[in-house]
């Protein structure tokens, strides 16, 4: 089985006829807008795993199918799809991932009457993010981007009456923008200096040599090289959606969406397009470019794992350590694997979903309780949940060996290790790796060991199947998923078969085994050994260093930052537009108008005194006239007749007479 | 297959041409059949030198319409009155014995369906005392039915029965039928004026009321047809119709958007030009006695009686020439059967639609009658004519505008349709059921 | 003396305006007046399609182009005279014409 | 030729006289219908079939009308209908001006020499009508069919009664 | 079919109808509502028929009308239609029905309403299709009668016309027709100087320097000067604005819906089609400078937008915003003119940009005051972003439908609005970088407004207009679970089918037109083209 480029087109359009007849079944369709969407997706995975086998065939080949958009100047606009690896790749991850969370969601949501507009939101997302995969233009990636974005906001926003949720969506739709106003400057400049988006377009693509070259031999201000400043604006794009330092800043709020959504887009999907995108325009990114990705992705990779630490938001927890591990995929981008970030991407996809699932069930049986000091004690309830979050768990903090994420987390490192620039990155990397298995060892102590400390966590109970299923095949997913890289690096001969694997990594291995042990022990040290008694009692760690826990508790206090700055920027911006248009223009309008009243005013008392007094008498003579005329009206219609026939007698006898003469 | 029609003498009656069969190019048609009535009178008249050979031909035509008619006249009122019955689940007349006079010992009476009805009621009108009211203005008194029975045979001399049978063809022939048409309001109100009853004369004012209400739609429906037709001649209109979509759907104006309402505006207004339920109120006997028909009996009533099919056998006449593609056959294999008939088999159709209206339909008031009139049937006739002017505009494009023409003229005229009804409706109060549940 | 038929035909229709002009004189009835007027103007039609009728070149047919617009414009004015007839008399609950003089000067 | 034409003005000029004179309105009214019918026939004969129909259509089946419900629109017993003498002066009058008029086009009509050849009857085909209508005199068409309109809405406008509600309609 | 003067029909229709309804004094309302929507739509149809027999290849004007009009003055009867007057002919065809449609619940004399409504499009249709400044000049003026009255007999909060109405009215006409009479005496100039009026003629002149030969080249500045001033304020160009807020906030729903989704096109319309043809030096030359004030419209109207609590005042903020971007786009083109290396495609692209902006904004911008026209009389005259709240909940698909109108607005990929603030974009980075990179404030800015409109009107527990006292307790709104809706309230009733109709096809078109933009940039591609072609200075 096999799907040729021509047709892949068609693993979007599904979902979006989901969507459609999601949008247009009646309020209580549930079923068929849970059907439709599952369907679509279960159908596109069939359709992914066909391109799979055609991107196999032929790994190094773009296939590509372009397309008129609408006619624009001697020629068109035109947008495309491609096939290729990476983009099947991604399309089987998202539609087997989608499609186990939307089978989730009929769970989850089963008591939200919106729950059809749900489905059919999440449609939208998913055509969009396959949109995003298979774009072979960047415009129609942009689009597709967008679209995603719109999915999400809507998704944030589900349950839109919660004014935090409305907050948190709009902050994640603006935030993403400003990014996104980045990539659509680096898109214009791109599109101004090689006259075409298309990424692969049988030699004229922008990603290929060509276009390369021709970029990177401009240099534009500061001898930057053009392709630099164009990469680094379309990285403002995925530093935008992929959450990185410094609009991280919205994807914690995004939290207040429903689980599934912050499983699909918020984990697994829409904030890896950023990494997506990266390594999809790979090719244009030089050094310069490079070293800032690299550094970003370090410091999101810390600054993500070190809040993480201080959260007590099940939810948030999870989060920040999207945020961090997102990091990491650009470090890999930055570092120069972008296999690795691809491969982490992909790990991460399964085993992050597999995590929020995870989370979402606890949630679900606790009656909404996300408070991990509230939880507790869920392991004996449970099991199902427990086991696979667990393994969920220690996929993130990289186990050694038989989980896919230390493979690919090992991936990362190791190529941060070779990067010759400098290896500060690499140390970050490091530091993230020792806190993210100390902050999942905390929470899964919160949650599941110890006893339950409130009445929600007494009575919870294990899911249903339709939420249980999907976490045991994301489980065994999250640790099947290790053969890409083991026994033999076989992802990385597909994508990228010129780069040959270094040897010589065993101890580096080493270490960072070591390192994952090192948090796992003090994380079960703090919080393991001795559990928590009541929801309120202190924190452990916050007791030790409580000035640090607060700061890492408040996120750094990067809202606050933005709040004092940029957001007091923007309004003073708007109060001086504002008062430019009422007290400055306005006025003088205003002023204008003062001097030509009063002209008018002269202008009237001349006219009145002067002018109509003449015109009186001459009416007034005229009026006369009439009067005098009247007369001859007498009011008799057959006189009237009589005089016409007889004028008419004396007109023909004239004419008759006249003409003899 | 072109109708060629040659100028017959010199004289100037040229606007007078009957249709001569041997100077007619022969057609595919020609079965015997089809051609009989045709050979017929050349049979007839084909021996007469030429002048006198037309003024046969008229009154050959002349005899042959007086001939038919006034049997389908016949049976014909024999027909409403057992379809009446049948409507009204009683068994209409069915005991009028058919005369058996010589084997009269034999046969004894004959029941055969009440067919010998209508000669006994012609008999009856012929031997009934004639009456003229005393104070009754007798020329016109005696001068009303005789008009109208004049006025609406002579629409009957336009209409082509079949292919070649027309008594007269016209360049103008539609606004000659509907000249003639028009005159017969005057026969009505004479009857009605001369009686001398004040019924008699209220449902004088009722017809002209009527009829000059009716005469606006009726004539905005049919300007349509000559639009797209580009002739006033009934011959060439019935032409205009000829032929089949993908050799099946025939090229009936009234297959068209603006051919289907023109129809129907044509019927409803003919409804009422000929004084039917449920525009009979001239005649309403609940509140006029008889209307204008009060004052009359014996044969001049008949007359009054005949005129009403006729006028009605006209209208059907015109509305299946001018919508129903005259004497064309629908379908291309059904051509064999002869033209005539499917005239006939048309007409039928249309009369009986009329009869049917009558038994289901209750009559209008006066007011509720001209309301519909001026405020529905004239804005929609007069929309359908620009309707037909979109659909012409429309016509001569791509095949795609042609196919969208459809669409659009649909609903150039089903919005409005849909509007002015509800207008319409919305002017009556809801019906309320005082007694009935 | 010989009349040609053209001679024919406007006799007939002087005659026939003469007609119209009498009765509109005489009758003090509204609606024979106007029926007078209605009679002058055919009268006047006719002529248009006698002249039409034996003009050398008929080919155009303007004298039926007259008369058509005539007889419209006639019809016109039969309409609104007839209108203007009820309104005087329910006005003056008769139509006698001199009787209708209000408007004099 | 000449002899349908003779009957026709006579009968015509006959009825249109005999109406002229009547005391019954409904029966000069009626007369007055025959005498546009003649003039349709002269029409006929002329060869101007359109505008016989024309003329038929518009008089005898719409003006008519119009004429007729005006009659009896304004009466309110059967005795009205009857006119009263009219006066023997207005009478005289109307003939000597009338006399005057026919005597003028009589003369007018002798003194002037129209002997023209007979020629063969013109025709007037529908369609060169049409086309005539639609190509040269459509400015005249339009202005015809805005002053119908006009007249049309002024009739029920002058007709309709001023008294409040004004609901009814004016037919 | 050819001789058929389709583009009078075009314009005079509209106005047949006014005059039928000025006459119709006993008609009833629905009558006259159903005849005003019937005549709104047949320039629509005919606009149709003109697009189907349009030959989008020939870059002249088709369908040519002329007659000689006023010959003393040379002026001619010329109409004429190319790609750029049929998108604007289809707009306001679509744009007219659905506000006559939006005003259907409108009791206030609807007959002379409809009237003046249908007067009004007859002019705008007039304006973009006249190919002589005589008569243009007497379409353009005569958009403003019925405006004003709409705004000053129906505007206000009442409906009925206040004093803010009347106020607005009267800035908007005299701030206009102030504008246009200088623009008035610099045609009069012109004519003295070449004797004609008919555009193409002017712009041969302006081309070939003809103009500045006769006129003078101060003579000249001060014309051009004088009608950039006229259409600047129409448009409105930054600062000319201050009309536009309170006449769009102050006209009543509808007839905000015609300002901005149409006249405010007029404006456009008359740069690309007099001042930029005619004065293709003076424009370079004062492009520079233009371009920084289109910016500021950009970026300073949509960051006053973000300052304003009346929402229809938001909305005309927005549209300042989106036209300024139109203006961008031209000023960018002309200021790149002659400049070696200047890359046609980048002109290509702003200007069909700018057509397709000039139309999308029409669609949207009528969309979103028409929900805030359906916003203010549910909540009895109460327009201020704070009156609502949670409105989302009580009327999802009235919700659903304003908010795809209002992504459209901001450009989300997918509706309308992108392909033309990409192509601007396109176009005005490459000829303009500075520019482009600035304007992008505006788009942030705009999605900040847009979406605040959004969230506290639509989003968050109901608010005082929407019912929200009418819940039975609060505390389900604050339910952290969020898994309960709140109960619908009985306070705000969603659309019902009269309400719908305007707004549906406007949505329905938005997604066509985001999916598949060749619809109209089949239409204009060509013409755009050979004036990117011609980018000449004298």
């Amino acid at each position: 089985m096999s799907l040729p480029v021509q047709y892949v087109w068609l693993i979007p359009l599904l979902p979006l006829l989901a969507a459609g007849i999601g949008a247009v079944t009646p309020r209580g369709g549930v079923k068929i807008a849970s059907a439709a969407a599952i369907g679509a997706m279960v159908l596109g995975f069939f359709l992914s795993c066909g391109a799979l086998a055609t991107a196999l065939a032929h790994p190094a080949a773009h296939a590509t199918a372009n397309f008129a958009w609408f006619d624009l100047g001697a020629g068109t606009l035109r947008l495309g799809w491609v096939l290729d690896p990476i983009a099947a790749f991604m399309l089987v991850m998202v539609t087997f991932v989608g499609a186990l969370i939307f089978i989730f969601s009929t769970g989850y949501m089963h008591e939200d009457e919106r729950a059809k507009q749900f489905f059919c939101f999440l449609s939208l997302f998913a055509s969009a993010m396959l949109g995003v995969v298979i774009a072979n233009s960047l415009l129609l990636l942009f689009i597709c981007w967008e679209l995603v974005g719109l999915a999400s906001y809507l998704l944030i926003g589900f349950w839109f009456h919660k004014p935090e949720a409305a907050a948190a969506a709009k902050k994640a739709f603006i935030t993403t923008r400003i990014g996104d106003l980045g990539l659509l400057l680096g898109m214009l400049w791109l599109y101004d200096s090689t006259g075409s988006l298309l990424f692969y377009d049988g030699g004229h693509g922008v990603l290929e040599p060509t276009a390369v070259a021709n970029l990177n031999a401009q240099l534009v201000f500061g001898g930057l090289a053009l392709s630099t400043v164009i990469g680094l604006l379309i990285f403002c794009g995925a530093v935008g959606k992929s959450g990185q330092f410094p609009l991280h800043v919205w994807l914690p709020d995004a939290m207040e969406g429903p689980t599934p959504v912050s499983a699909l887009i918020h984990a697994a999907t829409m904030v890896a397009a950023g990494v997506f995108l990266m390594a999809r325009v790979y090719p244009l990114l030089t050094p310069d470019a490079l070293k800032v990705i690299a550094f970003t992705g370090a410091i999101t990779a810390l600054m993500g794992a070190l809040i993480a630490v201080a959260q007590n938001d099940i939810k948030r927890i999870l989060a920040f350590s999207t945020v961090s591990q997102l990091g990491y995929m650009m470090l890999a981008i930055g570092v120069g694997s972008w296999v690795a970030a691809i491969f982490h991407l992909l790990t991460h996809a399964f085993f992050k979903a597999l995590l929020f699932l995870g989370a979402g069930s606890v949630i679900h049986a606790a009656h909404h309780e996300q408070d991990i000091r509230s939880l507790g004690g869920l392991r004996g309830p449970m099991k199902v949940t427990f086991a696979t979050f667990a393994i969920g768990m220690m996929a993130l903090a990289g186990v050694p060996f038989l989980f896919s994420g230390f493979w690919s987390k090992e991936a990362i490192l190791h190529a941060a290790h070779g990067w010759e620039v400098s290896h500060l990155p690499f140390y970050m990397g490091l530091t993230a790796v020792v806190l993210t298995a100390f902050y999942m060892t905390r929470l899964m102590a919160e949650t599941f060991f110890g006893k339950a400390r409130t009445h929600a966590s007494e009575h919870a109970h294990e899911s249903p199947a339709s939420m249980t299923i999907p976490l045991v095949i994301l489980a065994v997913c999250a640790v099947a998923l290790s053969l890409l890289a083991w026994p033999s690096p076989w992802l990385q001969h597909i994508l990228d078969p010129k780069a040959h694997a270094e040897g010589g990594g065993a101890g580096l291995m080493v270490l960072s085994i070591v390192l994952v042990a090192i948090g796992i022990g003090s994380g079960w040290a703090i919080y393991g050994r001795t559990t928590r008694e009541k929801a309120t009692s202190a924190d452990p760690l916050a007791a030790r260093v409580p000035g640090v826990i607060a700061f890492l508790g408040a996120r750094m206090k990067f809202d606050e930052l933005y709040a004092a700055t940029v957001f007091q920027l923007n309004a003073a911006l708007a109060t001086a537009a504002d008062l430019l248009d009422r007290y400055v223009w306005d006025a003088a309008v205003r002023l204008l108008a003062q001097i030509g009243i009063f002209a008018g005013l002269v202008n009237r008392e001349t006219d009145e005194d002067g002018l109509n007094g003449g015109f009186d008498a001459t009416s007034e003579s005229l009026r006369d006239t009439g009067k005098a005329y009247s007369r001859a009206q007498t009011g008799d219609a057959h006189g009237y007749l009589r005089t016409v026939a007889i004028g008419f007698v004396l007109l023909v006898l004239i004419v008759m007479l006249g003409g003899r003469r | 297959m072109s109708v060629v029609v040659v100028a017959t003498s010199a004289s100037e009656w040229t606007a007078l041409r009957v249709v001569d069969s041997l100077a007619l190019v022969a057609t595919a048609t020609d079965r015997f059949l089809e051609c009989a009535p045709v050979m017929l009178r050349d049979a007839v008249t084909g021996l007469l030198p030429d002048p006198w050979r037309w003024i046969a031909n008229g009154l050959f035509a002349i005899v042959a319409i007086f001939a038919v008619f006034g049997l389908l006249f016949a049976f014909l009122t024999l027909a409403e009155r057992k379809i009446l019955g049948r409507v009204q689940n009683r068994p209409g007349p069915n005991r009028a014995p058919t005369p058996t006079f010589p084997f009269a010992k034999f046969l004894g009476k004959i029941r055969t369906y009440g067919l010998a009805q209508p000669f006994a009621d012609g008999v009856k009108a012929l031997t009934k005392e004639d009456i003229v009211p005393d104070g009754a203005d007798k020329v016109l008194h005696f001068l009303a039915p005789v008009a109208l029975l004049a006025f609406a045979t002579l629409t009957l001399v336009v209409i082509p029965f079949g292919r070649n049978l027309v008594a007269l063809q016209l360049d103008a022939a539609v606004l000659y039928f509907f000249a003639a048409g028009a005159a017969t309001e005057l026969a009505v109100f004479m009857a009605g004026w001369a009686s001398r009853n004040k019924y008699s004369l209220l449902a004088a004012m009722r017809a002209l009321a009527q009829l000059i209400s009716y005469e606006l739609p009726l004539l905005l429906s049919w300007v349509p047809v000559v639009m797209i037709a580009g002739s006033l001649s009934t011959v060439a209109i019935v032409e205009a119709q000829a032929g089949w979509k993908f050799g099946f759907i025939p090229h009936w104006h009234v297959l068209t958007p603006w051919g289907f309402a023109g129809f129907v505006i044509f019927m409803v207004a003919a409804l009422a030009e000929s004084n039917r339920s449920p525009f009979d109120l001239p005649e309403a006997e609940s509140e006029l006695i008889a209307g204008h028909l009060t004052e009359y009996s014996g044969f001049k009533y008949a007359f009054f009686f005949m005129a009403e099919y006729f006028g009605m056998c006209a209208l059907s006449g015109m509305a299946v020439t001018l919508f129903l593609g005259g004497w064309r056959a629908p379908l291309p294999f059904l051509e064999f059967i002869p033209s005539y008939a499917w005239f006939g088999a048309k007409l039928l159709a249309l009369i009986l639609g009329f009869m049917w209206i009558r038994a289901t339909f209750p009559r209008l008031r006066i007011d509720q009658l001209t309301r519909f009139s001026w405020k529905f049937l004239v804005p929609l006739a007069l929309i359908n004519l620009g309707n037909t002017v979109v659909w012409a505009l429309m016509s001569g494009g791509s095949p795609a505008l042609a196919l969208a023409r459809w669409p659009v003229c649909a609903a150039i005229i089903v919005v409005p349709f849909v509007w002015l009804g509800r207008a319409q409706s919305a002017s009556y109060a809801p019906r309320t059921y005082r007694y009935a549940a | 003396m010989s009349l040609s038929p053209l001679q024919l035909c406007l006799l007939f229709s002087s005659a026939l305006f003469c007609v119209g002009l009498v009765g509109a004189l005489s009758r003090s009835n509204t609606i024979l007046v106007l029926l007078g007027v209605e009679l002058m103007l055919n009268a006047a039609n006719l002529n248009f399609i006698a002249f039409w009728r034996f003009s050398p070149s008929p080919s155009p047919a303007t004298g039926v182009m007259f008369v058509i617009f005539s007889i419209a414009v006639a019809a016109a004015e039969a309409a609104v005279g007839l209108a203007l007839v009820i309104a005087i008399y329910r006005h003056q609950k008769n139509i006698r014409l001199q009787e209708a003089n209000r408007l004099k000067g | 030729m000449i002899l349908p034409l003779v009957i026709i003005a006579l009968l015509t000029i006959a009825v249109a006289a005999i109406a002229m004179t009547l005391r019954n309105l409904i029966h000069s009214a009626l007369l007055l219908i025959g005498s546009w019918a003649g003039i349709a026939a002269f029409y006929f004969w002329a060869g101007a079939e359109f505008a016989a129909f024309a003329q038929v259509l518009v008089y005898v089946g719409a003006v008519s009308m119009v004429v007729l419900f005006a009659v009896l629109l304004t009466r309110r017993s059967r005795a009205d209908l009857e006119v009263a003498p009219d006066a023997i002066g207005r009478g005289l009058g109307a003939m000597l001006a009338g006399g005057a008029v026919l005597g003028v086009l009589f003369g007018a009509v002798f003194a002037t020499r129209l002997d023209v050849a007979p020629t063969a009857a013109p025709t007037a085909s529908v369609r060169a009508i049409g086309q005539q209508l639609m190509g040269a005199h459509a400015a005249s068409l339009l202005v015809v069919g805005v002053i119908l309109t006009v007249a049309l809405l002024g009739a029920v406008v002058i007709a309709s009664t001023d008294r409040e509600g004004g609901k009814e309609d004016a037919r | 079919m050819n001789n058929l003067p389709l583009l009078s029909l075009i314009i005079f229709t509209p106005w047949i109808g006014a005059a039928l309804l000025a006459f119709l004094r006993g008609a009833s309302v629905s009558v006259t509502r159903t005849l005003a929507l019937a005549f709104s739509l047949a320039p629509l149809a005919l606009g149709l028929v003109a697009a189907a027999a349009f030959d989008p290849a020939r870059t002249a004007p088709q369908f040519v009308e002329n007659h000689l009009w006023i010959s003393a003055l040379n002026v001619h009867y010329r109409l004429g239609l190319d790609g750029l007057s049929l998108v604007l002919v289809l707009l306001t065809g679509i744009v007219t029905p659905a506000a006559l449609l939006a005003a259907w619940r409108q009791e206030h004399c609807p007959r002379m309403f409809g009237a003046l409504f249908l007067l009004l499009q007859g002019a705008a249709l007039g304006v973009f299709l006249a190919l002589d400044f005589f008569h243009w000049f007497v379409f353009w003026e005569l958009s403003l009668v019925p405006a004003f009255f709409l705004i000053k007999l129906w505007g206000g909060a009442s409906g009925r016309g206040d004093a803010p109405a009347t106020r607005a009215a009267y800035q908007f006409v005299i701030y206009t027709i102030g504008g246009s009479a200088f623009m008035l005496v610099g045609f009069a100039a012109l004519f003295v100087a070449t004797g004609t009026l008919d555009f193409h003629q002017l712009a041969q002149h302006g081309a070939d320097g003809a103009l500045a030969a006769k006129l003078g080249a101060s003579g000249v500045r001060w014309v051009f000067l004088g009608v950039l001033l006229g259409l600047a304020v129409k448009v409105p160009l930054w600062p000319f604005h201050t009309w536009l807020p309170p006449a769009y906030a102050e006209a009543p729903t509808s007839g905000s819906m015609f300002l901005t989704g149409v006249m405010s096109k007029m404006g456009v319309y008359g740069f690309l089609r007099i001042l930029w043809p005619i004065f293709p030096a003076q424009l370079h030359a004062a492009a520079p400078c233009l371009i920084w004030l289109a910016v500021a419209g950009v970026v300073l109207g949509a960051y006053a937008a973000l300052r304003q609590t009346d929402l229809k005042r938001l909305v005309a903020y927005s549209s300042i915003n989106h036209l300024s971007y139109c203006l961008l786009a031209l000023f960018a083109v002309a200021y790149a003119t002659g400049r070696n290396g200047l890359h046609g495609e980048a002109a290509t692209a702003a200007l069909s940009g700018a057509i397709l902006q000039m139309f999308n904004h029409g669609l949207s911008a009528a969309a979103l005051f028409y929900c805030v026209g359906v916003l203010e009389s549910r909540a009895g005259g109460k327009r201020g972003i704070g009156d609502f709240g949670g409105v989302r909940t009580a009327a999802p698909l009235f919700a659903g439908l304003c908010g795809i109108s209002l992504f459209s607005s901001l450009g989300l990929p997918g509706l309308n609005g992108f392909v033309g603030e990409f192509l601007i974009f396109r176009g005005v980075f490459g000829l303009h970088g500075a520019a482009a990179t600035v304007a992008c404030l505006g788009l942030l800015a705009t999605a900040i407004f847009l979406l605040t409109f959004w969230q506290k009107v639509f989003h968050g527990p109901l608010g005082p207009n929407v019912g929200g006292a009418l819940r039975p307790d609060s505390s389900s709104a604050t339910d952290p679970s969020g898994h309960q809706a709140p109960p619908t309230p009985n306070g705000f009733a969603d659309l019902n089918a009269i309400e719908l109709a305007p707004l549906l096809p406007l949505v329905v078109l938005m997604f066509v037109l985001g999916v598949y933009p060749q619809l109209l940039a089949g239409l204009i591609n060509p013409l755009v083209t050979s004036w990117a072609g011609h980018l000449v200075l004298p």
